[in-house]
């Protein structure tokens, strides 16, 4: 098949390889521990680590745009915030 | 507190009643005492609910008038009535605390906050709700809840009468004890004049000094609930009050003596009934002692339910209760007597005195 | 035969279910006896396969059934709502479960019929539930899971919203309907005289834990602990902190009550001392020795027999006496508890010593 | 523990996987790819890294988009909320009325967008439509393609008249399930009208209104064929909202990249929306 309409880059690829590989990671770990670890963090209600998993991620997208806007273009900075801010909803949400 | 009159009230819900049966409610008419307890009793759809709204003015009756303390209230709102009503299902403001729930009923009649302040204070004391009164009334268990509606009846001072609907259907076993004897204690305490309805017979025998068992829209006997166990006025009452109810047995009726199939029972009075009436003979379970001397009767079952046994029986051939003490004994050939002065004669289902 | 093998509900990280072990046999009647939120409708709902357990397995005649849906389970379930289908009359609904299963229609006929006999239904077969009274409905409801045929009858206080009287009624009909099927029934109730009624054997349940199971009779009379006794008891336990110095139960060195034989193995210090109510009373019981004096704090008659609430130094104790006893509050008064049904306790709440 | 329920169920779940993977993943990842590229037809594509989300933040052209998105939700919520609750209040709760009542209610719901915009359209014309003569005829100058207040005052009025009825009708869903005994209880009590509002109708709504407020939210939020029916997004930019400016920039002006990213924007914006929809709707689920 041909997916070149699609016109793919190496760093779309790589993220959303990187997408991909958390998907089966979260699956990979579902298997080893059932349940989704459902708790009740500062938010006040239930999250399973899928849920935590959609949050840091949508947060995460938005703390580019964010730093896109209102800082500049370089990303890696917003990058490491991001995992911080990705590993504090891991933890406390 | 106030004195209530039914004169003469009758309700039907459809518009243009034509018979007797169309009204769900028939003729009342009763003074009911300052400071009563009443119960009212009966299966539902018997009526008990529609009377209960009629005093409290949610509904006006077709017919009849009710008087607060010789006032005519008929055609007043339930605002104006000044009644305190218990529901079925506990209402509360469940956005209010505890305290705003009781201070409520007050606040909406600007009552000063001071005077408002004691008030609430003290019925919280009373009911037991102290450590709540600043939480919201949400997370309430279902008794707690149903007190707070007891409170925001009480907290007035001033209510002519407080409205029970059922109140302890949602109630677990043991906290309906508790409570009722809570209810029973504050109306020795402030003589509140009290309604309460359910069709719960151990409920109305304990709560009311006088319990108004209904029927198919009629009240069939207003009585002390001792009256009500011992001389039912009708064969319902009779069985509706007790646990199993009065044994009904067809009977011919000759002088003093009650023909029951091939037993002939011995009266301590002369029952005066009209001829061709249906007559029949009442005794409660309670009072038929099993030995070994007495009319024959055949055991069918014997159900062991703790503090006493039911036995069922066959007596001249028709089904009697008989119960029988925790340790008591039944024999091999079981036989029975009946208790003489707990005897009743019903005549077309009414109970019928001594010649006179 | 239905086992449950350590089995577990979790709910959000909170514990509905811990462990636990139930075996039920075929033919027999179970009654779940516990408070609102005791675990009785979860434990039901795993015993249908409506949940999945946290942990643990599900047997069915031996085989596994753990995963299975509910849909391929041989379950039938009556509810505390009266559920029927309002659209259809009273033989269609009966005939529903049967209509799935495909059966012909001269066994349909058949089958409906049967069931609306044994639940006096046959007169109402071509009206629809919605002109029924709650009693008929909740006939009809149990028509439909008799007609089912399923090895598993769950019932979820199926008498609770229905009078009264109507409930006697079809007490005394259930285990009748029972005993003509070979099926597994489960009846969860709160009321302890219900369970008492219906016989079979009875687990108690208290937080989300069977306390006891046996036969009904048997865990009335011989409750495990303190909080199967108090479960079981209406109206509620009497209980007293004692302290067992040779023959005497004695609190503050005086002694109170005389240890009776069954309690004799019972090793002094102090436990927890409880009787039904209807074990203490005015007159003095054969076995037992000194009088006590308490203070009344209300009566409630009912009918035959009176309600005492009394006050023994801290103990709040209620009397179930025969007779109409109207006293007044604050009088003191002398009673006697019959030791030869009396109940003792350990510090942990298990039971201690033999029983009568 | 049993680990899977049923097996068999996943292979259920596979045609919608597929479809799923077909509808939205593939375009999604398309669009991904275009928002770092540039391209100028013929296949032919530049990498342009994060040149698009740049411009894209820094134009003024998204942020007014962005604004007239906002205020629009904003006037929207502020109107149909009050209004629905007023006039579920006012609804008859047994007899006839009641499915009358609500069969009109619903009758809005059921026409489709684009002939919702298409009946205001012609209704609000100056030469042929109903409204625009009546009011000409009025004396008020009335003309929703030369004035922008025009053009907005019709787009909400015409909202309004569309999705009321949603709010009307939840809200009439939690009145109806307010038992008797609630209304009866504050009489006895004394409660005044706004008390029995304040104490028992709005708690017992709280919920209902919660689902009506998100849904229009979102919806207001997202409008497209409307707007795009009646006005184009004018006259000049006035009612451009960012659904019609991403339209535009990709189909009128075919630039593909800065579409793709003002697209993703959008996309996140409405996927945070959608969460937070979602997961209040559970909680307050669990929470009864």
């Amino acid at each position: 098949m041909d997916f070149s309409w699609m016109a793919w880059t190496l760093p779309t690829a790589l993220f959303f390889l990187a997408i991909a590989l958390m998907l089966v990671g979260m699956g990979v770990w579902e298997y080893v521990s059932p349940g989704g670890n459902p708790r009740v963090g500062v938010l006040r209600f239930e999250t399973t680590r899928g849920d935590r998993l959609f949050v840091s991620l949508l947060g995460s997208a938005f703390i580019h745009l964010a730093w896109l806007g209102l800082v500049g273009a370089n990303l890696w900075w917003a990058l490491a915030l991001s995992v911080i801010y990705a590993i504090a909803v891991f933890r406390y949400v | 507190m106030a004195r209530i009159n039914l004169e003469h009230i009758r309700h039907a819900y459809g518009a243009k009643p034509k018979s007797e049966a169309d009204y769900a409610l028939k003729e009342v008419h009763h003074e009911w005492n300052d400071g009563g307890a009443y119960a009212l009793l009966g299966p539902s759809g018997c009526g008990k609910t529609t009377l209960l709204n009629i005093i409290s003015g949610l509904i006006n009756p077709s017919e009849g008038r009710i008087l607060f303390d010789g006032t005519d209230v008929t055609h007043l709102t339930t605002q104006h009535r000044n009644i305190a009503q218990v529901f079925q299902f506990p209402v509360i403001y469940d956005t209010m605390t505890v305290y705003d729930n009781l201070a409520f009923p007050l606040r909406n009649r600007h009552v000063p906050e001071a005077e408002v302040d004691r008030r609430v204070k003290e019925i919280i004391e009373m009911t037991g709700l102290g450590g709540w009164a600043k939480k919201t009334a949400r997370g309430l268990t279902a008794d707690q809840k149903q007190k707070i509606s007891l409170g925001r009846g009480l907290v007035r001072s001033d209510v002519s009468a407080i409205l029970f609907d059922e109140p302890l259907t949602v109630i677990d076993p043991e906290m309906k004890w508790v409570l009722r004897s809570q209810i029973k204690r504050l109306h020795k305490q402030f003589g509140f004049t009290m309604v309460y309805v359910t069709h719960d017979q151990t409920e109305a025998l304990t709560f009311a000094d006088k319990v108004v068992v209904m029927y198919d829209g009629q009240i069939v006997q207003i009585g002390t609930p001792a009256e009500l166990f011992e001389r039912p006025r009708h064969t319902f009452v009779g069985y509706f009050i007790g646990s199993p109810g009065m044994n009904v047995l067809p009977a011919e009726i000759a002088g003093n003596t009650a023909a029951v199939g091939d037993q002939s029972i011995a009266l301590n009075f002369q029952p005066k009934v009209n001829a061709g009436a249906k007559t029949e003979l009442g005794i409660r379970p309670e009072f038929i002692s099993l030995g070994r001397d007495g009319m024959p009767v055949a055991i069918t079952k014997v159900e062991d339910i703790g503090r006493h046994k039911i036995v069922r029986a066959r007596f001249a051939d028709r089904p009697i209760s008989i119960i029988v003490d925790e340790d008591g004994e039944i024999p091999a050939e079981p036989r029975v007597t009946f208790d003489p002065k707990a005897i009743n004669i019903y005549a077309d289902s009414w109970r019928v005195g001594e010649e006179a | 035969m239905l086992e449950m093998k350590n089995i577990t509900k979790v709910v959000g990280g909170e514990t509905h279910i811990h462990p636990t072990d139930l075996v039920l046999e075929r033919g027999s009647l179970n009654v779940l006896l516990g408070p609102t939120l005791s675990g009785k409708t979860s434990l039901m709902r795993l015993m249908a396969g409506l949940d999945k357990p946290a942990s643990g397995s599900l047997h069915f005649d031996g085989a596994d059934v753990t995963g299975l849906p509910v849909q391929r389970r041989s379950v039938a379930m009556v509810y505390q709502q009266f559920i029927n289908y309002p659209a259809m009359t009273v033989y269609d609904n009966i005939a529903s479960p049967m209509r799935i299963k495909g059966a012909d229609n001269a066994t349909i006929d058949r089958e409906v019929r049967k069931a609306a006999e044994l639940l006096k239904l046959t007169p109402y077969l071509d009206r629809t539930p919605l002109n029924l009274s709650g009693g008929q409905q909740q006939r009809t409801a149990l028509a439909r899971a008799i007609v089912k045929n399923a090895d598993l009858v769950l019932l979820d206080e199926p008498l609770a919203n229905l009078d009264y009287k109507l409930r006697e009624e079809l007490r005394e009909e259930l285990p009748k309907i029972f005993a003509a099927s070979g099926a597994i029934f489960v009846y969860a109730t709160t009321e302890p005289s219900e369970a008492l009624l219906l016989g079979g054997n009875t687990a108690s349940l208290s937080e989300g834990r069977i306390t006891q199971f046996g036969r009904t009779i048997d865990v009335y009379r011989r409750p495990v602990d303190i909080i199967t006794a108090r479960t079981f008891a209406d109206p509620p336990l009497n209980t007293i902190e004692l302290v067992k110095a040779g023959s005497d139960f004695t609190l503050e060195g005086k002694p109170v009550l005389s240890v009776p034989a069954h309690l004799a193995a019972v090793s002094d210090g102090p436990c927890m001392v409880a009787f039904q109510p209807h074990h203490i009373s005015f007159d003095r019981p054969e076995a037992s020795g000194n009088p006590l004096t308490v203070k009344t704090a209300i009566s409630e008659i009912a009918g035959s027999e009176s309600f005492i609430h009394v006050g023994f130094a801290d103990a709040r104790w209620v009397m179930l006496a025969r007779g109409i006893h109207d006293i007044e509050p604050d009088a003191t008064l002398d009673v006697f508890v019959d030791t030869r049904h009396l109940m003792a306790f350990g510090p942990d709440g298990r039971a201690i010593g033999g029983t009568a | 523990m049993e680990k899977t329920w049923n097996n068999k169920a996943w292979f259920m779940v596979l045609p919608v996987l597929v479809l799923v993977a077909f509808s939205a993943v593939i375009p999604l990842m398309t669009v991904v790819n275009y928002s770092v590229q540039d391209t100028f037809g013929n296949n032919e594509f530049f990498w342009a890294g994060t040149d698009w989300f740049m411009d894209v933040l820094e134009s003024d052209r998204f942020w007014d988009a962005l604004t007239r998105n906002l205020i629009f939700s904003a006037i929207i919520l502020a109107i149909e909320i009050p209004l629905g609750i007023v006039i579920a209040l006012n609804m008859p709760k047994k007899g006839i009325g009641v499915p009358i009542c609500l069969v009109l209610m619903a009758l809005p719901l059921l026409i489709p967008w684009n002939v919702v915009g298409t009946i205001w359209q012609v209704f609000g014309r100056v030469d042929i439509g109903l409204l625009g003569r009546t009011l000409a005829a009025l004396g008020i100058n009335y003309n929703y393609v030369q004035n922008p207040l025009d053009a907005w005052v019709t787009l909400i009025v015409m909202d309004v008249w569309h999705w009321t009825s949603l709010v009307v009708l939840l809200c009439y869903a939690g009145l109806v399930s307010i038992p008797d005994a609630y209304y009866q209880a504050a009489k006895i009590d004394g409660a005044s009208r706004w008390s029995v509002f304040r104490y028992i109708q709005l708690p017992k709504m709280k919920r209902v209104l919660l689902i009506a407020f998100l849904l229009r939210f979102m919806d207001s939020f997202m409008i497209y064929t409307e707007p795009f029916v009646v006005t184009g997004g004018g006259p000049g930019n006035s009612t451009t909202f960012l659904s019609i400016d991403l339209v535009k920039m990709a189909i009128g002006q075919f630039d593909l990249g800065p579409a793709a990213a003002l697209s993703i924007i959008y996309f996140l914006i409405i996927l945070l929306l959608s969460w937070i929809f979602y997961t209040v709707m559970t909680t307050s689920d669990a929470q009864g």
